[in-house]
């Protein structure tokens, strides 16, 4: 299906090919999701080349990767809109397009992929492409940072595939939903999900393993960053969530669990001081990243206790922070544009120049720190819920705790950004490097809309959950 | 008896085999000198391709001769020498890069 | 931050608790893997199977251009994501091939009974990989060794960032794309290709692959050693 | 046996290539670091279909194929934005130690 749609995009070169391809890609994810929504979020699969699962590879769709999907089309919709007006340089231009398409069908393969050694293809795809496009700017820091992104990507990788070769010697498959009946909860089955754990932990950036992140993110070109923080790392999560939690459960245990879920809590704090004592504004951002990407490990020994609430609240928070920080990146990288830095201390009386994108950094912004009418207030709502019903309150002390210093961090920037300019140190913003921020001003309205529209989004994940059985929890 | 000798001898083989890859691979990574792991990995990678071939896996062996030792060596190699170049242009004080 | 040019001091002690971690780990492994039984090898049965809808009696070719097909595919996207990467850090050198003649001539002769052997030999590993071991990726790789050798004499394909080149950096998608949409309308299937043409197929893919292969990894070599000196005695 | 040789030889190669991943520093260690390790997973996989000397899985192949492409691609890439840093001449002193080793 979709697979056709996203293949012969790879060679396009032209702007305005791409957002139309977009368009078209997007719409393929709603046809996908109403799609799911009539066949009652029942898994679906579809054999690629007539060769069925043990010997071909077979793609598999469910409630949680549509959902993934439609919100995959839609932001790199909005970053596709954006970076038509962002890269000025013809020669950035020409290698952006088709790396940004490699890494949209990446991304794609592994929402879709059912397959584990495809899934290896596809984090190699998805890694390389992201290298790429961090170092098109071909600075001295973007490539040191690139340099150094590839290498961790190439280790995580290479663990990732260790862990799959030890599956396919115990169990000689790759298939993943054949996997899922044939798992056991050996010593080898739980060596594998270890290497494979860690290798994505070092991709998704969780705590100790997040040192690359920041250079990484503030150092690539806005829409980048956008992707890489949007997209990219949901992609890994998806990965390690949908093996932790349906494909190898029988191997994993609560402790491990709880580890990661404790790793989760220290991200949030670190990150958030990080965040507050940095300089720079896309640093912030970036840091503010590995705090939010704290939060999704949280989810992980809840998961594992109370499946019901926690997979809403995953997919929830996931959505909802792929929309605020493609929107908060895209305003960041129009203020660093136009005035030419990013530095925080320089920016006060900053809105009265560039209200647009201070004002969307503020609605993202309120949707990262969760406060009310946002979809960040509902992904946190969902769980502190599921905190509770799996009786370990204390994971609440962190989401209160990182929401509290998220809004401490943001407030920060904003606070100085509302203040009259002090003579000295007024910053000169030049309009015609103005980027066209529409498009973020969509996500962040969208942030807002399912905010308010909840059940949409979770009415499908429970559609999922009625046919999925979960094996985890007691 | 001749079957017998002839898996104790592949065996030994084997065993020998394997020996030298995990010396070349010491060498390749515990060495200070980077020309030196260089020609150690080509070397170790010229191994690797009798060892796939002992585990029966011919294509594999060909691709490995032509691209794990032979590609990536001369990769390694290019970029050594490019590296050794400016390392000493940024010695002699020259700066033209 | 990674430093790629310098060592770190590292403390002894970190040191040997990497190396302790790291040993203890794998020991577990070691035994974990001794103890426990390997799969019962049902992918073999299946492979011999199929292997007759497939036009190739190599089963590695079968699986790679067959079963695995999408792998493969994406593999081609992966190497051509690299050669994208690669293209723009290209600086090209113009040599007087003449010149080189005379000053390195035994070399000159060697390379020129060499490269068209190993062409030959790469048309080959191609032709023969449908049946014997052999197939794309070491024709692919056999090419570029050619390339590798003509630049050890200075004489390299210059105007690289020609139509010309990108179109052989992504012929192999190109071609994997028509594959794919004749096959699509011949079997209205999704990357099968109809069983009694799928051997041609297959070859006419393999042929793009090893072309793109070889081209996207002599910009790679190209692009990694840079610019050579000018003077001519350095280029051994 | 044979092929549980191989298992144990293709395990002490990753570990070895860990090992030196996280302890070395310059590029052409970590590159040759992350090329041993793949070298042992290959290894890992082949060995498996090693162990039905009679009935070879070349499935594996075909992954180990693929896996050694990938392999190249990642090292060309690495190779490449390396090349791109510019030397800093601060490290002047760290290179001339280097270069009497």
């Amino acid at each position: 299906m979709s697979i056709v749609c996203f293949l012969i995009k790879s060679t396009s070169v032209l702007k305005w090919l791409s957002i139309v391809a977009a368009i078209v890609q997007l719409l393929f994810a709603v046809f996908i999701i109403v799609f799911m929504v009539s066949q009652d979020g029942t898994t679906v699969s579809y054999v690629i080349g007539g060769w069925s699962a043990p010997l071909g590879i077979s793609l598999s769709l469910n409630a949680f990767s549509s959902i993934m999907l439609v919100m995959l089309t839609t932001v790199s919709l909005a970053i596709t809109w954006y970076s038509a007006t962002y890269f000025k340089d013809e020669k950035e231009a020409k290698q952006f397009w088709p790396l940004s398409w490699l890494l949209n069908t990446a991304l794609c393969g592994i929402f879709l992929s059912g397959d584990l050694f495809n899934l290896y293809v596809m984090l190699e795809l998805m890694g390389l492409a992201g290298v790429s496009l961090i170092a098109i700017s071909k600075s001295q820091n973007a490539i040191k940072a690139a340099y150094q992104y590839l290498v961790i990507g190439l280790f995580g990788s290479l663990l990732f595939l260790f862990g799959v070769a030890l599956i396919y010697r115990s169990y000689g498959v790759l298939d993943m939903t054949i996997l899922t009946d044939v798992v056991e909860g050996t010593l080898i089955s739980q060596l594998a999900l270890g290497f494979i754990t860690v290798g994505l932990l070092l991709k998704t950036a969780l705590y100790p393993l997040h040192f690359w992140l920041p250079d990484a993110h503030s150092s690539a070109p806005a829409p980048v960053s956008a992707l890489l923080s949007a997209l990219v790392l949901k992609g890994t999560f998806y990965i390690l969530f949908s093996l932790w939690f349906s494909i190898l459960t029988p191997a994993t245990t609560f402790v491990g669990a709880s580890i990661i879920g404790a790793l989760g809590a220290m991200a949030i704090i670190w990150g958030s001081i990080k965040a507050f004592t940095t300089d720079r504004l896309k640093l912030l951002v970036a840091y503010s990243t590995i705090a939010q990407i704290g939060y999704l490990f949280l989810l992980f020994p809840l998961m594992y206790k109370y499946p019901t609430t926690t997979f809403g609240a995953a997919a929830y928070f996931i959505v909802a922070h792929a929309c605020a920080k493609a929107a908060m990146f895209m305003a960041a990288g129009n203020i660093q544009k136009m005035s030419g830095h990013d530095e925080i201390n320089r920016m006060s009386g900053i809105v009265a120049k560039l209200p647009i994108s201070i004002f969307i950094f503020a609605i993202a912004g309120v949707s990262l720190m969760g406060l009310p009418p946002s979809g960040g207030f509902i992904a946190k709502w969902l769980i502190f819920n599921s905190a509770l019903q799996s009786n370990q309150w204390w994971w609440i002390i962190f989401i209160v705790g990182g929401g509290l210093l998220s809004s401490s961090y943001l407030f920060r920037v904003l606070n100085l950004a509302f203040t009259a300019p002090k003579l000295d140190n007024e910053t000169e913003v030049d309009p015609t490097a103005a980027t066209g921020l529409s498009s973020a001003m969509i996500l962040a309205v969208i942030t807002i809309i399912i905010g308010l529209n909840a059940m949409w989004i979770l009415n499908i994940i429970d559609l999922g959950l009625a046919s999925a059985t979960f094996k985890g929890g007691e | 008896m001749s079957t017998e000798l002839t898996f104790g001898l592949s065996l030994i083989f084997d065993v020998v085999l394997i020996i030298c890859i995990v010396i070349l691979a010491l060498g390749t990574l515990f060495n200070r000198s980077v020309f030196t792991s260089i020609v150690l990995f080509i070397s170790l990678g010229l191994m690797i391709t009798i060892a796939w071939v002992r585990l029966g896996a011919i294509d594999v062996a060909i691709a490995e001769a032509a691209i794990g030792a032979g590609l990536t060596g001369a990769l390694l190699l290019g970029a050594w020498k490019r590296f050794e170049k400016k390392k000493s242009q940024l010695l002699s004080g020259a700066n033209d890069d | 931050m990674i430093e790629p040019f310098s060592e770190r001091k590292l403390h002894p002690i970190l040191v040997l608790s990497v190396v302790a971690v790291v040993s203890l780990i794998s020991a577990l492994l070691i035994y974990a893997l001794l103890q426990e039984n390997v799969h019962n090898n049902e992918m073999y049965n299946l492979v011999m199977e199929k292997i007759h809808l497939t036009g190739v009696s190599n089963p590695v070719t079968a699986v790679l251009l067959s079963f695995r097909v999408y792998d493969t595919l994406l593999e081609f996207a992966v190497l051509f994501c690299v050669s994208i990467a690669c293209l723009p850090y290209l600086k090209l050198n113009k040599i007087n091939i003449q010149h080189i003649k005379i000053a390195h001539s035994q070399l000159f002769t060697l390379v020129k009974a060499l490269v068209p052997l190993v062409i030959l030999l790469s048309g080959y590993m191609l032709w023969v990989g449908s049946f014997k071991p052999g197939g794309a990726f070491q024709a692919g790789a056999l090419l570029t060794g050619a390339g590798l050798l003509l630049s050890l004499l200075n004489i390299e394909f210059t105007k690289t960032r020609s139509l010309f080149w990108r179109l052989l950096f992504s012929l192999s998608l190109i071609f994997f794309l028509i594959a794919i949409c004749y096959g699509y309308f011949a079997t209205s299937t999704f990357l099968l290709f109809p069983s009694e043409l799928s051997g041609g197929i297959i070859l006419f893919i393999e042929f793009a692959a090893t072309l793109s292969i070889a081209a996207t990894l002599y910009l790679c070599y190209l692009s990694v050693r840079g610019r050579k000196e000018r003077e001519v005695g350095d280029a051994s | 046996m044979q092929a549980e040789l191989y298992t144990i030889c293709a395990v002490i190669l990753f570990a070895l290539g860990l090992i030196a991943f996280l302890v070395r520093d310059g590029v052409f260690h970590k590159v040759l670091a992350l090329n041993v390790m793949g070298i042992g997973i290959f290894m890992l996989f082949l060995s498996t279909s090693a162990f039905y000397p009679m009935a070879i899985d070349s499935v594996t192949h075909a992954l180990v194929l693929t896996g050694i492409i990938v392999a190249v691609a990642g090292t060309a890439l690495a190779l490449n934005l390396a090349a791109q840093i510019k030397l800093e001449p601060l490290s002047k002193e760290q290179k001339s130690c280097d270069k009497s080793h």
